[in-house]
């Protein structure tokens, strides 16, 4: 489908640990899940309102978010891997498991 | 290799063995065989078991069970009721060996599998092995640690060994090193071999990939201590529990150098002997690679002959089962280089192409000059494991490890090591 | 009496005629004028002791210790034994030979005085003669290897010849000796090819004799030398008593500060030239007793006992043999008050050493001194900001030599004359004895008429009650700015300079946080972060005011999730984080991640 | 309290029903309710790498969002009221009932 319709779901991504970029130098390769797509479909009334007060400037100055995220329902427990240091390290919830519209 | 791959003519009669929990169940169901088994079982409890077994009672006890398959009877590696198995095995076999032998019969069923099974079954599975031109240079044990990571249940098994063993537990207590070997263990027990003999066993050229391979099991969790006990001792130790014992015993079983075999190996059978090298990681015993050398492959327990009083010999041999095994080293290079052994008894003339340097036997002389030794050469027909061309996309080519192997026959004796005769 | 080997092996082709002679076994006497007599075991094994058959082929000369073959192994016989073997083909045989006059229990098979001879089955008769390589005439492909005794009386140990090949092929001639035998011990002799002891041997002398056999074959014209290495190994007996290493029999302990359980208060040596018994056993048979009456010694007092394997050069070779080392440790934490001098004799007795110097005596010369609690100065000056935040630590006092104290349980508190510009308090340091001040109520500070606050510090020892007093005097400086609406509790919760510094938190001294700026070198433990000060965090120490609350230095005291690279620390807290790391208290959860949001991070979709 | 910091929470607003711009036109007032807040701490190290990821371009052409929203939970069931023709509506899911980082 085209980019800008894809429903949300889960894609997959081989990389390695280093290219996460969080620090860890690493070569290992993991597989990296994460949620992409559009939510058009799943927004609500609610939505429409709040957009609408948003516009007539009846919330201001507050953070909020008038339109559904695509994102993960759940993670994958922990990954574990070897640094260029030779120390391991385990990190949980870096992969999703499970996306949907919120 | 095990019975059944041997022909009728061979079996010699034999009778092939059932697990001892069955065979157990078997001799509950009948009377005779229960009541001698729980009289064979109140002669060995008995203070002085010398005396118990010679008398007429525990002799006849001793002459049915000889009989019945309680006698014969074996466990496999991983089944349901191993421990059990094992618990009953050692029941009967305990007793009928009084005091400590050096070598004690395996309580497991023979490996049947080969190396190349698993050559196979790896490139099917993994389907993640480097570009083939990459991979001469490629670090295999990366590699190794790559294909786990995209394996669902082995990423999740590595690396909930690797969060336990990681795991700080106090300013005094490095880990909890119980935890760790239960999830050593069933990281071993549990993830098939083709991935866990890859990051155990792989290949390397580099210190780092050495260091890696050293690294795997976690070792200053799972394997260093602060003092080194001496070697009896921790056979001791390990003796005491029936798990550790069966898997140390499966290891002296395959793994036991022998100069009248052509690997080295007992049965020839280098899956048989790092299937039991592993089987003893996550227990007292576990050995592990003692650095970080590419070039040499030496593994030890973590343990050391000071202290042995008179029995140093004795200690040292044992220690040299691990440090100086070529059956061990010749399987680890083996996996390593992706070869295996093929010998059949049906066509013992090999011939020769192109011969990669093999490990000595274990006993000889070292002044022995290779007349008299057995002249045996292996050629690789294709490149190793990490160095196969196992492409992402679905088309493989199975590139099968395949080895002739050839042999000098010794004069006099028709010694090919035939692959079935356990020393 | 006792074997020379604990194994002996030969080949054996099936088919070989009754009669062939295989091999002898030797015993050495314990004692002079023990005589051997050899017993074969009833059963032969395969590869385990569990698979064991009648043995009806082997018999043994119960004087000469000649193993022979009674009947011939065929193959109907060979096949017959490998039934019990699984199914394989038999490729080893095991025998047991007993020495008697010692009774022996078919069952159990150890050295001394039982050998195992392990028979290589080759499923082929026996080669010609002139098949046969120089080698396979003078030494098996096992290896040789003995076990003497020492102290005990020379014999005959070793019999060169391979009797099956000899018997085959009783032209060939063989000939064997030492290489290099000169000043050996040993002798073997060219004739009856045997080789033997020229005295009893000391283990303490030489435990190793690494030599190596020479075997000449001549066929006719050909001659040619094979080698084998031919290892001795001498045996242990306890005959060495024990003694100092350096002649220092005594040792002085003096205890001050370091009075806790577990001080290793002095250490002396005991050397033995004896390995046996092996270190599984040392400890029973080496023991050690505090020879004293006194209650109170024992109670506070325990010897603990090292045993290491040591060596020395001897004869150019290494020995080993045994260093007992002995520590005077602290069995229970001493009061400061106790003080007194003695002498502890301690009796170590190697109750193996059959001999009169078995036992020795260790002296320790135990000195405890008073200590005493008291404060160096009369009087403390610290000074406090107004717009310090609660927790702020203003500073720290302790007793004299404070930082020596071990074991000894200090604990300080404030006592103030007024209590209206009362806003300190003070937390004991239990591990270095020392009182933290800290604002405890910083509404105080915001009071302009309190511009000077005194207290008197009390320090007491929990355990003899003993106390000292100091006076305190801290002056509030600074001008009192109220703080910008909206700053969250903990400074840790900013995530760049700016906001950080806008702020204060809890633990601020001047009233705002401080920036500290990271190396930027990966997880690093120079990361960036927001603190209420850069003396006490981040520092690796979630110290006694910091474990108060979370939201003062989440960076050294929390233990839940820490998001991004980064390395824990021993039990809590942030060892090393990559880039910023901040924290937020109220959910337990800190993260480390390099603030470059340079490019805004777009939700729709970035081309 | 700044509003840099004020978490992911349930806020609510009196509203007229026309205000909402749904199409409705009526003077009844009802009580919208809407998430509003900062989601910073409910970060996981998912969002960390996925920023990563999308900053070295590991991820492109993708609708992703690397950053939790504070989003409803729950939502309340119904709400009527009579529009200015004295017609009576029922809207469903216009408020939000209990509100999460996700």
């Amino acid at each position: 489908a085209r980019v800008r319709h894809q429903p949300c779901g889960l894609r997959e991504l081989e990389v390695s640990v280093s290219e996460l970029g969080l620090g860890y130098v690493s070569d290992e390769t993991i597989l990296f899940r994460y949620c992409s797509g559009t939510c058009e479909a799943a927004a609500r009334i609610y939505d429409l309102g709040l957009r609408r007060l948003r516009q007539r400037r009846r919330v201001r100055k507050e953070k909020i978010r008038a339109r559904p995220c695509c994102r993960p329902l759940a993670y994958e427990e922990e990954v574990s891997f070897l640094d260029s240091r030779n120390r391991y390290h385990t990190v949980s919830e870096l992969s999703a498991k499970e996306c949907g519209c919120v | 290799a095990s019975p059944s791959s041997l022909q009728g003519s061979e079996l010699h009669g034999w009778r092939p063995p059932v697990d001892c929990v069955r065979a157990n169940e078997l001799c509950a169901a009948e009377s005779n065989c229960s009541s001698r088994y729980r009289t064979l079982r109140q002669c060995l409890a008995g203070r002085d078991r010398n005396t118990m077994l010679a008398n007429k009672e525990c002799q006849a006890a001793l002459e049915v069970l000889q009989e019945s398959p309680l006698y014969d009877c074996r466990c496999k590696r991983g089944m349901k009721k191993e421990l059990q198995c094992l618990q009953i095995y050692w029941s009967i076999h305990l007793g009928l060996t009084e005091g400590e032998e050096f070598y004690e019969a395996s309580p497991y069923e023979p490996i049947t599998s080969r190396l190349s099974d698993i050559f196979r079954l790896a490139s099917i599975f993994s389907g993640t092995g480097a570009d083939p031109a990459m991979s001469v240079k490629s670090n295999h044990c990366l590699d190794a640690a790559k294909a786990c990571n995209l394996n669902e249940n082995c990423k999740r098994l590595r690396s909930a060994y690797i969060s336990t063993c990681n795991r700080e537990v106090s300013n005094f207590e490095r880990c909890n090193r119980r935890k760790c070997h239960k999830a050593l263990r069933q990281f071993f027990d549990r993830v098939p071999s083709e991935y866990t003999y890859r990051m155990l066993f792989c290949s390397c050229r580099d210190q780092a990939c050495a260091e890696r391979r050293r690294q795997t099991i976690l070792p200053i969790c799972s394997y260093e201590d602060k003092e080194k006990p001496n070697c009896l001792e921790l056979r001791n130790m390990c003796r005491a529990d029936h798990l550790c014992r069966s898997r140390l015993a499966d290891f002296h079983a395959n793994c036991r150098a022998s100069y009248q075999t052509m690997t080295s190996c007992p049965s020839d059978n280098y899956q048989a002997c790092l299937g039991s090298y592993a089987g003893m990681i996550g227990f007292d015993m576990t050995p592990n690679y003692v650095d970080s050398n590419p070039t040499s492959i030496v593994v030890s327990p973590w343990c050391s002959c000071r202290g042995s009083g008179n029995m140093e010999e004795e200690c040292e041999k044992f220690l040299k089962d691990f440090t100086e095994n070529p059956c061990l080293r010749n399987a680890i290079q083996a996996f390593g280089n992706g070869t295996d052994v093929n010998v059949s008894p049906k066509n013992p003339l090999f011939h020769a192409t192109q011969p990669p340097r093999m490990e000595k036997t274990p006993s000889l002389p070292d002044d022995l000059n290779d007349s008299t030794s057995l002249g045996t050469s292996v050629i690789t027909t294709c490149t190793s494991i990490q160095e196969q061309g196992l492409k992402l996309n679905k088309s493989k080519e199975l590139s099968m490890c395949f080895t002739e192997l050839t042999t000098n026959i010794i004069p006099g004796s028709n010694f090919v090591g035939s692959p079935d005769s356990v020393d | 009496l006792y074997f020379s080997r604990d194994t002996y092996s030969e080949k054996l082709y099936v088919d070989e005629p009754a009669g062939t002679p295989l091999l002898y076994v030797h015993a050495l006497q314990d004692t002079r004028g023990e005589v051997p007599h050899f017993h074969l075991g009833q059963h032969l094994y395969s590869t385990y002791r569990s698979q064991s058959h009648k043995n009806d082929w082997f018999q043994i000369n119960e004087d000469t210790g000649l193993l022979y073959l009674n009947q011939s192994l065929d193959q109907r016989a060979l096949e017959k034994l490998s039934a019990r073997n699984g199914g394989f083909p038999l490729r080893t045989i095991y025998l047991q030979v007993f020495l008697s006059p010692k009774p022996f229990q078919e069952h159990e098979c150890h050295w001394p005085s039982c050998a195992k001879v392990m028979l290589f089955i080759i499923n082929a008769t026996m080669p010609a003669c002139s098949s046969l390589k120089p080698r396979e005439f003078c030494f098996l492909e096992t290896g040789l290897s003995f076990r003497i005794k020492e102290n005990k009386p020379p014999g005959t140990f070793h019999q060169f010849r391979l009797l099956p090949v000899q018997h085959l092929c009783p032209n060939i001639s063989i000939s064997y000796q030492f290489h290099r035998d000169e000043d050996l011990p040993f002798h073997s002799d060219k004739d009856t090819m045997e080789v033997s002891m020229k005295h009893s041997l000391d283990r303490e002398q030489k435990e190793k004799y690494e030599l190596i056999a020479k075997c000449t074959v001549r066929d006719g014209l050909r001659e040619e030398d094979v080698m084998a290495p031919f290892p001795v190994t001498v045996y242990d007996e306890d005959d060495s008593p024990p003694s100092f290493p350096t002649g220092i029999n005594t040792a002085s302990a003096i205890v001050e500060y370091k009075r806790k359980e577990g001080t290793v208060l002095a250490v002396l040596q005991v050397f033995d030239a004896d390995v046996v018994p092996s270190s599984g056993e040392i400890q029973r048979k080496y023991t050690h007793t505090m020879l004293t009456s006194d209650p109170w010694v024992t109670e506070f007092f325990r010897v603990e006992h090292y045993p290491n394997e040591t060596s020395y050069t001897s004869n150019g070779s290494r020995v080993r043999a045994m260093m007992h080392v002995y520590k005077l440790v602290l069995n229970r934490s001493l009061p400061i008050t106790e003080s007194r001098s003695f002498q502890l004799e301690v009796l170590v007795n190697d109750t193996d050493f059959q001999g009169p110097r078995g036992a020795l005596l260790l002296y320790f010369n135990v000195s405890i001194l008073p200590v005493s609690i008291r404060f160096p100065n009369n009087t403390y000056y610290f000074s406090v900001n107004r717009n310090a935040h609660r927790y702020a630590q203003i500073g720290k006092v302790c007793i004299e030599n404070c930082k020596e104290f071990h074991g000894v349980n200090v604990t300080y508190r404030l006592q103030s004359p007024s209590t209206n510009c009362t806003a300190l308090g003070i937390i004991t340091t239990p591990e270095s004895t020392t009182g933290t001040l800290f604002v405890n109520d910083s509404s105080v500070l915001q009071r302009s008429e309190c511009t000077e606050m005194q207290y008197t510090v009390v320090a007491s020892d929990r355990q003899s009650k003993k106390q000292a007093k100091t006076l305190l005097i801290i002056s509030i400086e600074g001008n009192y700015f109220p703080e910008e609406e909206g700053c969250p509790i903990s400074c840790a919760v900013n995530k760049k300079r700016l906001e950080c510094e806008e702020c204060g938190g809890l633990g601020s001294l001047m009233g705002t946080c401080q920036w500290t700026f990271g190396d930027g070198k990966g997880i690093s433990k120079n990361f960036s972060t927001c603190t209420p000060s850069l003396k006490t965090c981040p520092d690796g120490n979630c110290d006694a005011v910091e474990s108060r609350d979370l939201h003062i230095c989440p960076q050294d005291c929390i233990r839940g999730e820490i998001i991004g690279g980064h390395e824990r620390g021993e039990w809590k807290g942030i060892k090393a984080g990559y880039g910023v790391c901040n924290c937020f208290p109220e959910e337990k959860k800190c993260f480390c991640e390099p603030d470059d949001d340079k490019e805004p991070l777009c939700d729709e979709v970035c081309r």
